[in-house]
């Protein structure tokens, strides 16, 4: 049994079926990718995932419990933390604000009118944000307001902020889109520093062949809303399938 | 039944006004994406150019009249036109008696510049400011507009009569079948409703066959693209703010007649214009159009006596009640596009 | 910059020498040296002129305001003196009041009671004014008045119309030369039996709140007493310009007469609305279709322009009285000015005189004497003939104008002709009338 | 110190200090000169200015930190003064209860009205709020006159009912009180030729209005503040960090609302007067002008604001013509007509006018209201290294 368990998705858009029979298993502590063509609906199958989107057929079950029909941020409180292909981080505040808004949605649950407190004075929060800071080598930049970042930065307080949540599951989408090369190591850097360090599972839905390759242990390949192999990494490299569906090639 | 035929009448005759000053707030909304709380004022303005446009022609020269007297007691001091002397009586009266279509040709030049000013004197600054800003600051303007119009017109409505062979009514139902005397319509309002049908008309066919148009629809979908053709986008916006502009202001023209135009004639229509934009949906145009013409004809429908009598106080709230239903029911409006002003 | 005389309290051009470190406890703002909230203490008496200058009623104010300083003028012995000729009391000497130079604030009531208090609070707290009056809108009358009683000044009432302002809410610091709703429907009703007959069926178009209620129900009631029907009576939002979707069915209603309890814009609209539909032009029931405003205003003639031809309603004053005291007003006003005043000028002039003179009379500003002065007070020659300053509900009690709108108007202010002078007996009523009940005068509050 | 830390401390001890010295400061002219005029210190507006100004806090806490614009604000302002005023008249006249039942039931409408509006953001919202408030404000008006008194508003009678209060003396009339400390009393102090009067009711309402300072201190510096204005940085991002932004707006909004409920209950209390104006849409467009005018999300710039327009629509307002041709009399009689023909259409009558154009410059210009326009002098003054501080202490300043 995965930690994610999706079974015979199916979701229409008006005419076109962009997801079709989806069956796919994320191992717990495994580097899961998803990959496949432009259109090919793996960010439809991601917006499954986390809510925003519910599918008109199949389930999808993490640890054991369906997600389907639950908003983001209930999933979201079962362990599941997403990075998306531009950093969605809170512009207007601070890095340390941004810091601390996971670690008291981790303790606080989805909403506490905590109204009065002074929220530097909560010692456990600004302690555990310091550290994730610290961490991922944003403490130096803890007072600067979040969208004056590089972008770099702001992907990596994203993450920052996905992981101080302790997530079960992390989402990638696209994590190195619209990167430079040396960014983009640097990211598959920092990923591989995660998997090793942490019990966390996570999800990766890439372009890029590279990255998928340096990180994965297992891919699912998908192709017009259906998913065409799921293998390790190994295996997927030449599949005359995968080919096919990338390159238009026809499989002999 | 009439009456029923009635009120749908006076709902589109209502609705015309709403749908015309949305459309113009609409069409500013979709091509540059500014809300413009001044929009209302614009209307009034276009009100006035018909108050001023009968001034500047009833322009009098004094001539005492030794027989008649003031209400002092001296010798009454009659205006004469200075109209009279150039056309001669009989004439310059009839060109006063069409002061209020006549100042249509008065008010597109002045309402096409008023608008360019405003464009490239204020809100061009804004276009990249929240929509709260462009809220606030044309919200200021359009108090510094009346003020403005209060100082020199004062408070009072003005009479602004419409040309003396529009001035009555006549037996619209009998045209239909009905029962005589059961639908009496006045001309003008009639008037009213064609011009604004016209005008509609003539705003959706010139987006939709001239390649002007169409650019501006294209960069109402999608500005970074058109820009990135070379086209001058920013140019042809500020053209149709100029031509929103008019639009309100020969609304505020031709309903110069049907009401007596007053400083505050701009903000009354403001909120009930909001509300019908945002029922329609921002940003759409058919939408602005049909939200018009149903908010009118429901209210006309909730001002009956016996829908009053039913529910007392329903013709007080019925705009407002429908808008929250219709926002509940349907998030963006009728026709609201996704992700517009949801910020 | 020390050339103004606008000085606060009388007090302090006295007691400022009191020195420093004085505190005195006082109750409101009056300082407990005095007998009486605001007492003038100097060579100067300060009164506060409380008029919309902003929103609707901008113009009406700004005609009150002419009036209030026309009046200054006269009572410190500038100009003609105007109506203190004609005055039945000769009390009032021209050397201000009570040999007291008549100095002036004024403020901007905008026509909302919330700001109407807020500036006659600052009248009275810190300019010292010893007087409130003015006011376009009965709602402001009424939130004004309570202020003056709970502050221990006298209010003088400018336009009010409601009944309210000397029924349910009148107070004993409040007086109002306005007539009122009651007054209207019995000044009007006779005449229009006279023109119209007694067997029609009217149908009202009421503003929905309390002027119009009040008027609604005493046009109702004496029109119904000679034998009028009441077909329908529909009330409209305040806020309402577009008036056709309420005038359309009236044809359809078997009614002959429409009734338009609106005032200001409203009137203004639902008038012209009214004629555009062409109601004058119609035979009902075999008789003309008819229309009736209870409530005229020159100023708001003006603003329905040729629609108001033939149309009768009631008016307090209008300047094409013939009377001396209306004549002398006029000729003041006017040659001041350029133009005739309005009904609304006349009252308020009329109330700054009459205020000034009670003080003389009382030989005191204190608010109780000056209501002791007024309640009960009879006088003539201010322009609408004998009238009695009722004690019971402080109710101006006086002849009525019915008037028309004249089809040949030789300026832009001979808008309205005088149709009737309803004698004063035919508009009193007993202080107990339902249409009044309600209401507690209470007692005069001096403040201090 | 009381929690905050010393900056928001300090903050806040300048504004006790202002609000009680508030009847020296706002009359800095001695009596019977020719700026008098522009004396400010009486208790009216004084009340005025502190009823605004937590008017104004509250709708900063809804739009300043969630950026949620509210066109209905004053309904709540509105239905407050309606509850104060009928405890007042039922119950007693003392000012507690009907403060009190003011801020509940300001809370429970707010509570509808947000819960239906908050379902949507952007303009829909801000069209709904004004729905609701235009609605409020036409029934209170109309329909509702038995409940609300309608156009002429509710006062205390003498006739009413005062359960919990003893009977009137005759000639005694029913005043707003705190336990018989009458709101009206006031102590006057002359010094040399300055008069300042110390009203009860002023510092009853200043009291009220630090405290609210002091709340709004606490809840901008609070998580519950920090969610707030994550939720007008990223709401998407929120979601996704498992906080469900609707209770957190929602919240705010009805904290808001209470807010609104104590100024209105406070305005009963000092001026026991009730009309539906309060409610109309171009009074909830009034907060809206103070939050901006003063600084939207800035902690003192809704008082700032609200204390600006408050002062020209009661002082501005009352310059009138003669007054005019009084400071100019020095002047030769053409220059003196010519000046005061410019002058003239911004003042009195026309300080409409006057607003309408100082609140255009300053969202043109002034982007932060006036607390930026504070900061910009400050730099000037401070020069360079003030820049890294403003930059800090602009999200929550």
């Amino acid at each position: 049994m995965g930690i994610l368990e999706v079974k015979n998705v199916g979701k229409r858009f008006g005419g076109l079926q962009a997801l079709n029979n989806v069956e796919l298993s994320v191992k717990e502590n495994s580097c899961h990718a998803i990959i496949g063509p432009n259109g090919a609906g793996k960010s439809t199958l991601l917006n499954v995932f986390v809510g925003k989107l519910i599918p008109d057929t199949g389930s999808v079950m993490f640890d054991g419990q369906s997600v389907l029909g639950r908003t983001p941020y209930e999933i979201n409180q079962m362990g599941i933390s997403r990075v998306f292909q531009t950093p969605e981080i809170f512009g207007d505040l601070s890095v340390m604000e941004n810091m601390m808004i996971p670690v008291f949605a981790k303790r606080d649950g989805s909403f506490r009118m905590h109204a009065v407190q002074g929220m530097m004075g909560d010692k456990d929060i600004v302690e555990k944000a310091e550290t994730m800071l610290e961490e991922m080598g944003l403490a130096e930049k803890r007072g600067m307001q979040a969208s004056s970042m590089s972008r770099g930065d702001k992907r990596r307080l994203e993450i920052a902020m996905c992981l101080s949540q302790d997530p079960r599951l992390l989402l990638l989408d696209e994590p190195t889109a619209g990167m430079a090369r040396a960014d983009t190591n640097n990211t598959i850097d920092l990923l591989k520093q995660i998997k090793e360090e942490r019990d966390i599972t996570i999800a990766i839905i890439e372009h890029d062949m590279h990255v998928v390759f340096s990180l994965a242990d297992r891919i699912t390949v998908l192709a017009q809303g259906t998913p065409l192999v799921e293998d390790h990494p190994e295996n997927i490299k030449g599949h005359p399938k995968v080919r096919e569906a990338y390159l238009g090639e026809t499989a002999d | 039944m009439d009456a029923i035929v009635l009120q749908i009448l006076n709902g589109l005759d209502k609705g015309s006004a709403y749908a015309l000053i949305a459309l113009g707030l609409t069409l500013i909304f979709g091509t540059l994406g500014v809300v413009n709380f001044a929009h209302g004022a614009l209307f009034m303005i276009g009100a006035f150019c018909a108050v001023t446009f009968s001034r500047i022609l009833t322009w009098s020269h004094t001539v005492i009249d030794e027989t008649k007297k003031d209400f002092l007691g001296n010798p009454l001091k009659v205006e004469v036109p200075h109209i009279y002397d150039l056309f001669g009586q009989a004439t310059g009266d009839a060109i006063i008696d069409w002061a209020v279509p006549l100042s249509i040709l008065f008010s597109i030049p002045v309402m096409l510049f008023v608008g360019y000013a405003m464009e490239r004197g204020l809100i061009k600054h804004f276009y990249k400011r929240p929509h709260a800003d462009q809220i606030l600051v044309t919200f200021g303007l359009a108090i510094v507009l009346q003020e403005i119009i209060k100082y020199y017109y004062g408070a009072n409505p003005i009479p602004t009569p419409a040309p003396a062979v529009f001035a009555g009514s006549f037996d619209f139902g009998a045209l239909l079948g009905f029962d005589p005397n059961t639908i009496i319509y006045p001309y003008w309002r009639l008037v009213y409703f064609a011009f604004a049908a016209l005008i509609i008309g003539a705003v959706f066919a010139f987006l939709q066959f001239t390649t002007f148009g169409m650019v501006v629809r294209a960069g109402m979908a999608d500005r970074e693209t058109v820009g990135l053709l070379g086209i001058n986008i920013d140019k042809r916006f500020t053209i149709m703010f100029g031509i929103a502009a008019a639009v309100a202001g020969l609304a505020g023209v031709m309903y110069a007649p049907i009401n007596s135009p007053n400083y505050h004639m701009g903000m009354d229509f403001l909120v009930l214009s909001f509300v019908v934009v945002v029922v329609g949906g921002m940003g759409s145009l058919p939408g602005a159009v049909l939200a018009g013409f149903l908010l009118g004809i429901l209210e006309s429908f909730a001002s009956m006596a016996i829908v009053l009598d039913t529910l007392p106080g329903l013709n007080q709230i019925i705009i407002y009640l429908v808008a929250i239903i219709i926002l509940l029911t349907r998030p963006r409006g009728l026709m609201g596009r996704k992700g517009v002003m949801e910020d | 910059m020390s050339t103004s005389n606008f000085t606060r309290r009388g007090v302090l051009k006295t007691s400022a020498l009191a020195g420093a470190g004085v505190a005195l406890p006082t109750i409101f703002t009056a300082s407990s040296a005095a007998a009486y909230m605001n007492e003038p203490k100097g060579s100067t008496v300060t009164l506060g002129f409380n008029v919309p200058q902003s929103g609707p009623y901008a113009d009406e104010g700004a005609d009150e305001l002419r009036a209030y300083e026309l009046a200054v003028e006269h009572l410190n012995g500038g100009g003609d003196g105007g109506l203190m000729n004609t005055f039945s009391s000769k009390a009032l000497k021209g050397n201000g009041i009570l040999g007291k130079k008549v100095e002036y604030v004024t403020g901007d009531t905008q026509t909302k009671s919330d700001a109407a208090r807020a500036s006659a609070k600052s009248m009275i707290e810190k300019d010292g004014a010893v007087m409130i009056t003015g006011g376009s809108s009965s709602g402001v009358a009424v939130a004004v008045q309570a202020l003056c009683q709970e502050a221990g000044v006298i209010f003088m009432a400018g336009l009010t119309h409601s009944n309210d302002t000397t029924g349910k809410d009148k107070k004993a610091n409040g007086f109002r030369h306005f007539f009122n709703s009651y007054m209207s429907g019995a000044a009007l009703a006779p005449v229009l039996q006279k023109m119209y007959g007694s067997d029609r069926k009217a149908y009202h178009l009421t503003a929905d709140y309390n002027w119009g209620y009040t008027t609604e129900e005493a046009v109702k009631s004496s029109t119904e007493a000679m034998g009028w029907e009441t077909v329908n009576a529909v009330k409209t939002p305040l806020t309402q310009t577009d008036f056709s979707s309420y005038i359309a069915p009236v044809l359809q209603s078997g009614a002959d007469v429409l009734v338009l309890n609106h005032y200001g814009g409203n009137m203004v609209n639902s008038l012209t609305n009214a004629v555009q539909f062409g109601l004058r032009d119609k035979q009902v029931n075999g008789k003309n279709f008819e229309i009736v405003v209870p409530l005229y205003s020159r100023l708001m003639a003006k603003g329905a322009g040729a629609n108001v031809k033939g149309i009768f309603g009631s008016t307090n004053w209008h300047w094409s009285l013939t009377d001396e005291g209306s004549k002398a007003f006029v000729k003041s006003f006017g040659e001041k000015y350029g133009f005739p005043p309005s009904q609304a000028a006349h009252t308020c002039y009329v109330q700054a005189l009459l205020y000034a003179d009670a003080c003389e009379r009382a030989g005191t500003f204190n608010p109780c004497g000056v209501v002791e002065a007024l309640e009960g007070f009879e006088f003539d020659g201010m322009g609408n003939g004998k009238t009695l300053y009722r004690a019971e509900d402080h109710q101006c009690f006086k002849d009525v104008l019915v008037v028309k709108g004249k089809e040949n108007p030789t300026s832009e202010f001979d808008l309205l002709e005088i149709v009737e002078v309803t004698p004063v007996e035919q508009v009193t009523y007993a202080p107990d009338h339902p249409q009044m009940a309600g209401g507690e005068l209470g007692t005069c509050n001096p403040g201090a | 110190m009381l929690g905050l830390d010393k900056k928001d401390y300090t903050l806040l001890l300048i504004v006790a200090g202002l609000t009680m010295l508030a009847p020296f400061i706002l009359n800095p002219f001695p009596e019977g000169s020719g700026l008098a005029q522009f004396n400010a210190g009486y208790p009216d507006l004084m009340q005025r200015f502190v009823i605004f100004g937590i008017f104004a806090i509250g709708f900063n806490i809804l739009f300043g930190l969630t950026g949620y614009l509210s066109f209905g604000h004053a309904a709540f302002l509105g239905v407050g003064s309606y509850a104060a005023i009928w405890m007042m008249k039922l119950l007693t006249t003392n000012v507690i209860p009907a403060m009190v039942m003011a801020v509940i039931i300001a809370g429970l409408f707010a509570l509808i009205v947000g819960y239906v509006s908050l379902r949507r953001s952007g303009i829909y919202f801000s069209i709904l709020t004004l729905a609701f408030a235009q609605m409020s404000f036409a029934m209170a008006y109309s329909v509702l006159t038995p409940l609300t008194g309608g156009e002429t508003g509710l006062q205390l009678k003498i006739a009413d009912a005062r359960i919990l209060d003893g009977a009137l003396e005759a000639g005694e009339q029913a005043r707003a009180n705190l336990f018989g400390l009458n709101m009206s009393s006031s102590y006057e102090m002359s010094v040399g030729s300055w008069l300042f009067t110390f009203n009860t009711g002023y510092y009853i309402a200043a009291l009220v209005m630090l405290a609210s300072f002091y709340l709004a201190i606490r809840i901008f510096r609070s998580p519950f503040g920090l969610m707030l204005r994550a939720v007008k940085s990223n709401q998407n991002r929120l979601n996704y960090t498992g906080l469900n932004p609707r209770p957190y707006t929602l919240a705010a909004f009805v904290i808001s609302g209470m807010y609104a409920g104590l100024a209105g209950g406070l305005m009963v209390a000092m001026d026991t007067q009730v009309g539906p104006e309060r409610m109309f849409w171009t009074a909830s467009g009034e907060v809206v002008l103070m939050t901006i005018l003063g600084g939207a999300g800035t902690l003192i710039g809704p008082v700032l604001g609200a204390g600006l327009i408050k002062y020209m629509e009661n002082i501005l307002s009352k310059i009138n013509k003669d007054i005019l041709h009084q400071w100019f009399a020095f002047l030769p009689d053409g220059l003196e007509d010519f000046i005061i023909t410019l002058v003239y259409p911004f003042i009195g009558k026309g300080w409409h006018l006057t607003l309408g154009i100082i609140f255009m410059m300053v969202v043109i210009f002034l982007p932060g209201g006036l607390v930026e326009g504070g900061q910009r002098i400050a730099k000037l003054f401070k020069g360079k290294d003030a820049d890294e501080d403003g930059a800090q202490t602009k999200p929550a300043e």
